[in-house]
């Protein structure tokens, strides 16, 4: 289950003010990276909602945000709408077709869902690249950026631009936080730990698995949005499977299922990458090696090891204070560990 | 209440459900008894919708559910308990009653408020907590505590639901003396509203709980009557609890 | 359109799915005794193509293809030891990323050592040039692509339903605890078991060598097709691998002499359709 | 469209001013190193380093590279961090259409010269050209377009086309097929196959076989070009049906993979190794010798050029993005490929065209130049600079 521990918060806190002083000092192309990386950290969040509470190892959510990105393009650049609508109906459309994906999909298990969702974003880039309407494999130019100068703000700032997108990062992260606690996440998470008793409970499975999809979907729209009018255009290798491959390698290497995690995995993959490039054109062997590495040394992640860690250590201290009382207590300190830190503590 | 006519389910040459008929009435509790591989479960899982019936209908208050998915059954008042723990693993045992609360109160799709903060949730998961004897435990991970107890959860679980026929298959297997007995005393406990089946090994028990008994042999219903009637069969005396009383 | 033409096409059908078979075979194989999935499987397609097109252009054609699935099979072993074998128990999640990773490092060990240029591998002397069978001319290397992968279907098939090693396969397959306890030694049969997945994407890489071109990113390339076959066959199982890649051919044939603007959506709108209707594939093995 | 111009504007207002030093220029250098086109990438800045050395040994020029992974997206952001934080006076590279429609409009606002070294979408240089774009390589339609009538002249009334289905595969048939036409040609098919995912071109050409056509014209590039010409090859289709194309089919950095497959197919190109020509031997002599005996190819002759004008501008008192970017519309040097100057009109590059074919010596394969199609001017095809 999902608990927004104190833990949690701080590091959620401590990120947002490395962010906020990242776009105060950092240099032009540092602002740029900090931008990608906050919208990838929504990309990686969506995908951990479904990954890490819901079992549903996506390969497609990648293609999705690119989906997003495509629909805000057309209802901009080609339709002239007001970017401000725009990203609502690119978030709604991008839910929807999330939904549909995931009430497919979620009749499959284990290998098979992870194919099937790689098909779906398959179709999706086929789809993509030979649309002319869609500028086929050329893309699309012109994509406005929201215009927020009546408040003052000037999107066209990168700065000011990456403080936008950090305030919908902390949006998404409400959001899906709010969903983990609602009865629809406690029974997602019911439901990754033992579909069939979840049945014969009476859970709606396909719809609860297609409608947490789904709010994944809106999520992703939302970052599309997002990364469309950063780059300010578009082009279909958005929506390629490696993109999503690499999602999936963001939320393990931060720590699948504790939502802040992935975001702390987004930083670290952007920068990992970036200073590696620095060296090598090579990059992609030593991320890959250091990948295999990190899956293999057990699989928690980055903010998966520290929680482990300090809720290790608080079980000890607990232990030691407790010691007389034991057998009651007992039980109580292990739904801590797995927990993080409980609010009570 | 329950009502099975004529069902039948076939795996390839073997016949594991022949012409199972039973009817029970509101509020009954009804024992089901044959030896291994009788195809009591199998029944079981033909009656919550795990197994598809090749022909045959149930019906559960006068409604028929045969072309319906588990958990539509399950909403409609059918809960079962499996034979084998099948629980939550990775969350603690009150957050798993208040899974099972959740759907019966409909709150298990609430998509802003949380369901396990619910007062009806949690109203619900301490009274079958209360029942089932795991009020000490709430707050224990279901793949740390002890066989005993997770045995007690999977009774609870399909109570939380608030069934309307309560299906449960060997509830005491595997678990001591002293089990045994607090399993008697919950059944004492519960609603004489509530329709009971229970596939039951321990025969003590069996008798003293069963308003009727079924028998199953080969996937056939053998024998259909009361326990007095039970008793007094010879035919089952002979063939089935001595057979059992050996084993 | 004559009758020629048509047979031409399915030829062309055909073949297409055996170089497929060669490759999904293994990666089939592999899942269904070990549950173990290897998207790196493509990159050690790639391997194949490359070891053989080196070794090929000093010992001829035939070393190459003789020593691509061996090598590639010491690589798989060393893969097994470090890698597959603390993998085994963990989710299929896990063994994707590790499997992930391992595409990124292979692709650029590639082009470490044989550098971004395409390599050569051209049809041996033997294998060149066309039969004519009643009126219709048709490359000998295509019949001898269709010819390997044939025999490897028939060979696999055989082993698996007639040799002892066979039965102890499908045991594991069935149920792999039951057949250590039948004392079987499972651990050495499944090292067996990826060493020869291994071998046989080493054999479909040199195979496919002189008809396509040996470039690094034939493996990321050919991944997908690959998995889409095994997906829609089911995977773990022999009659699933070759259902799989003869629905693949097919579709992409005649995709392209229907609607060739339609042929790469078209696969990938089946693969959907087949997982809507059947969760697990056409013909899942059965496993635990 | 505008509120991008505006975007830019805001942007770079700041930095407009901020040209680092008089002396030293600055070239941002936005290529592929990694991905599909990393060869090309690595060739066409081989080629530059050599032109640099060649013509400008004592210029105070810095090299800042970037890798473009041939993304559009993600080169847009490095062609912005080349301009908004490295401040490079020029730019040069960019290999795939898609990217260099990406940096149109970025480049032409933020008024940064780009000197474009592969990229061949005919809009670039035409439809939406920009004073501040040049190519040094080619544009689709300058390449194929001759090609209709060389055709023609050779006796080939009908033909059957083939290209991936992506923006340069049709553009370059699109340009055959109009002067092929014109000249009275018929084409009796068309074919354009999914790009980068087709494996199998069996059916493509038992298709174009039975179309009654008397020869193929393609364009294929790369990893397809192996596999075409090979398959092209193995289904015994060079004496009914000959093969001919752009010269990427049979590029001197792919030729050697097709093998003899390759000889006797007929193709057009800016440039090939073999044009007999003090100055073009004298760099594939130089190239050879830097490269492991490796021949020079149309891409790294690009980079050469690319890096012989941005020399021959900062010579001429050019050291500003202004003023770089109106030398180089002037340019005008003798070459590798022979005479060539910037049309002034387009900023397209004008030269020579060569048909050649792929024939076998020694061991390996070498081009033979059948004919020289005079200098060719792009349309300007709606450009008016």
């Amino acid at each position: 289950m999902f608990y927004q521990t104190p833990l949690r918060t701080a590091v959620l806190l401590l990120f947002t003010l490395a962010c906020i002083y990242a776009a105060f000092t950092a240099e032009y192309f540092g602002v740029e990276i900090l931008t990608e990386i906050i919208i990838l950290a929504m990309i990686v969040l969506a995908l951990d909602l479904v990954a890490g509470f819901g079992g549903m190892v996506s390969l497609c959510h990648g293609a999705l945000a690119g989906v997003g990105a495509y629909i805000f393009a057309i209802f901009t650049a080609k339709l002239g709408l007001h970017p401000l609508l725009a990203m609502g109906i690119a978030a709604l459309i991008t839910g929807a077709v999330s939904w549909v994906i995931g009430t497919i999909c979620s009749k499959t298990h284990g290998i098979y869902f992870i194919m099937a969702t790689l098909a779906f974003g398959q179709m999706a880039y086929s789809f993509v690249f030979e649309s002319s309407y869609l500028g086929g494999d050329n893309g699309m130019a012109g994509i406005p950026r929201l215009d927020l100068s009546m408040i003052g703000i000037d999107l066209f700032d990168s700065k000011q631009f990456a403080l936008l997108c950090l305030a919908c990062l902390l949006v998404a992260y409400l959001f899906a936080w709010r969903i983990l606690t609602s009865g629809l996440g406690r029974s997602l998470v019911g439901i990754m730990h033992n579909e069939k008793r979840s049945r014969a409970l009476g859970q709606n499975v396909v719809q609860i698995k297609a409608q947490v999809f789904a709010l994944s979907g809106l999520i992703l729209g939302l970052a599309g949005s997002l990364s469309a009018q950063h780059i300010m255009f578009i082009s279909p290798n958005l929506l390629s499977w490696t993109h999503s491959g690499e999602a999936l390698v963001i939320v393990i290497l931060g720590g699948l299922g504790t939502l802040i995690g992935p975001i702390i995995g987004a930083a670290a993959f952007v920068l990992l990458k970036h200073e590696v490039s620095n060296y090598t054109d090579h990059w992609h062997l030593i991320v890959g090696i250091i990948l295999i590495i990190v899956v293999m040394a057990g699989a928690r992640g980055i903010y998966g090891e520290i929680e482990h860690r300090i809720a290790k250590r608080c079980a000890k201290r607990v232990q030691k204070e407790q010691a007389p009382k034991q057998a009651k207590e007992k039980t109580k300190e292990h739904s801590l560990s797995h927990a993080g830190l409980k609010k009570e503590h | 209440m329950l009502e099975v006519s004529d069902l039948c389910k076939r795996f390839g040459a073997l016949e594991v459900t022949k012409n199972v008929s039973m009817r029970l009435e509101k509020g009954e509790r009804r024992v089901i008894l044959g030896p291994n591989g009788a195809g009591k479960t199998t029944l079981f899982n033909q009656l919550v919708g795990e197994i598809i019936p090749d022909s045959g209908s149930i019906k559960v208050n006068g409604q028929e559910v045969g072309d319906w998915s588990v958990e539509k059954r399950a909403r409609f008042g059918l809960s079962r308990s499996y034979q084998q723990n099948t629980l939550f693993d990775g969350i603690t045992i009150g957050e798993s009653l208040g899974l099972a609360a959740a759907v019966s109160t409909s709150k298990s799709m609430w998509f802003w408020k949380d369901s396990l903060q619910d007062a009806d949730v949690k109203a619900i998961v301490r009274d079958t907590a209360e029942q089932v004897g795991l009020e000490d435990n709430l707050g224990a991970r279901v793949s740390d505590v002890s066989y005993g107890i997770r045995r007690q959860l999977e009774v609870g679980l399909a109570l939380a639901t608030r069934p309307s026929v309560l299906l449960m298959d060997e509830p005491t297997s595997g678990v001591g003396p002293e089990m045994i007995g607090a399993f008697h005393r919950l059944l004492g406990r519960l609603s004489r509203e509530l329709t009971i089946v229970i596939i039951e090994h321990d025969m003590d028990l069996a008798f003293d709980v069963a308003d009727s008994m079924t028998v199953l042999n080969y996937g056939e219903v053998v024998f259909e009557g009361t326990p007095g009637e039970a008793r007094e069969s010879e035919m089952l005396q002979q063939i089935y609890l001595g057979a059992w009383d050996d084993a | 359109m004559d009758i020629s033409f048509w047979i031409l096409q399915l030829l062309n059908a055909l073949q297409l799915s055996m170089l497929l078979f060669l490759l999904s075979v293994g990666l089939t194989v592999i899942f269904g005794l070990m549950h173990f999935v290897n998207l790196a499987h493509g990159a050690l397609y790639a391997l194949g193509a490359y070891i053989a097109a080196s070794v090929a252009a000093s010992m001829g054609y035939w070393a190459g293809v003789l020593v691509a699935p061996f090598a590639v099979a010491v690589l798989g072993l060393i893969l097994y030891q470090f890698l597959i074998k603390r993998m085994r128990s963990s989710g299929p999640m896990a063994q994707v990323l590790v499997t992930f990773g391992l595409i990124f490092a292979l692709l650029d060990i590639t082009r470490l050592i044989w550098g971004d240029l395409a390599l050569a591998l051209d049809v041996p002397e033997l294998l060149a040039g066309r039969v004519s069978i009643g009126g219709i001319e048709y490359p000998v290397y295509r019949f001898f692509v269709m010819a390997v992968g044939l025999v490897a279907l028939v060979v696999l098939h055989l082993m698996l339903t007639k040799t002892q090693l066979g039965a102890m396969i499908r045991a594991g397959v069935d149920n792999d605890k039951m057949a250590a306890c039948l004392g079987i030694n499972v651990e050495r049969l499944f090292f067996l078991v990826f060493c020869v997945g291994c071998a046989l994407a080493g054999l479909a890489g040199a195979v496919a060598a002189p008809l396509l071109s040996v470039v690094p990113e034939m493996g990321v390339d050919i991944l997908i097709p690959t998995l889409i076959v095994i997906v829609i066959g089911g995977l773990g199982s022999l009659k699933g691998a070759i259902v799989g890649s003869l629905i693949y051919g097919f579709v992409q044939t005649f995709g392209a002499v229907f609607a060739p603007q339609l042929a790469s959506v078209m696969i990938y709108v089946l693969l959907a359709l087949v997982l809507v209707m059947r969760p697990s594939g056409l013909f899942p093995a059965k496993g635990g | 469209m505008k509120k991008v111009a505006i975007a830019a504007a805001l942007t770079l207002g700041a930095f407009n001013v901020a040209n680092v030093s008089a002396e030293t220029v600055k070239v941002g250098m936005l290529l592929p190193y990694s991905g599909v086109y990393a060869a090309l990438g690595n060739e066409i800045e081989a080629g530059f380093n050599l032109g640099l050395q060649e013509f400008g040994p004592d210029l105070d020029i810095e090299i800042v590279k970037e890798d473009s992974e041939a993304d559009p997206g993600k080169s847009l952001a490095k062609a912005r961090k080349l301009v908004l934080q490295d401040k490079v006076d020029v730019m040069t590279g960019i290999v795939s259409s898609a990217v260099a429609g990406a940096l149109r409009d970025f480049v032409h606002g933020a008024k940064v010269p780009l000197m474009v070294t592969n990229a061949g979408n005919d809009s670039i240089t035409g439809s939406s050209c920009s004073p501040y774009i040049s190519r040094f390589s080619f544009s689709n339609s300058q390449v194929n377009g001759p090609m209709g009538q060389w055709v023609y002249d050779q006796g080939i009334t009908k033909v059957y086309t083939m290209a991936p289905d992506y923006t340069a595969g049709h553009e370059m048939i699109e340009a055959f097929t109009k002067t092929f036409e014109a000249a009275g040609g018929q084409v009796v098919g068309s074919e354009y196959t999914p790009f980068r995912k087709t494996k199998d071109f069996g059916p493509y050409l038992a298709k174009a076989k039975s179309s009654g056509a008397e020869a193929i014209y393609t364009f294929y590039a790369g990893g397809e070009a192996i596999s075409f010409v090979k398959q092209y090859d193995s289904f015994g289709l060079k004496s009914s049906l000959p093969l001919m194309g752009s010269g990427f089919l049979t590029s001197p950095l792919y030729v050697n993979a097709e093998g003899p497959a390759a000889i006797g197919v007929k193709t057009v190109l800016h440039y090939v190794p073999t044009i007999d020509s003090d100055m073009n031997n004298s760099f594939v002599q130089k190239f050879q010798q830097l490269n492991e005996g490796r021949s020079p190819s149309e891409y790294s002759v690009a980079g050469y050029d690319a890096a012989h004008a941005l020399a021959l501008a900062i010579k001429g008192g050019a050291d500003d993005r202004e003023s770089i970017a109106a030398a180089i519309s002037k340019v005008s040097f003798t070459g590798p490929r022979g005479e060539v100057h910037i049309d002034p009109a387009s900023n397209n590059i004008v030269q020579p065209l060569y048909v050649y074919e792929t024939v076998a010596e020694g061991d390996g394969l070498t081009q033979k130049v059948l004919a020289q199609l005079p200098t060719t001017k792009a349309p300007a095809d709606g450009c008016s600079l």
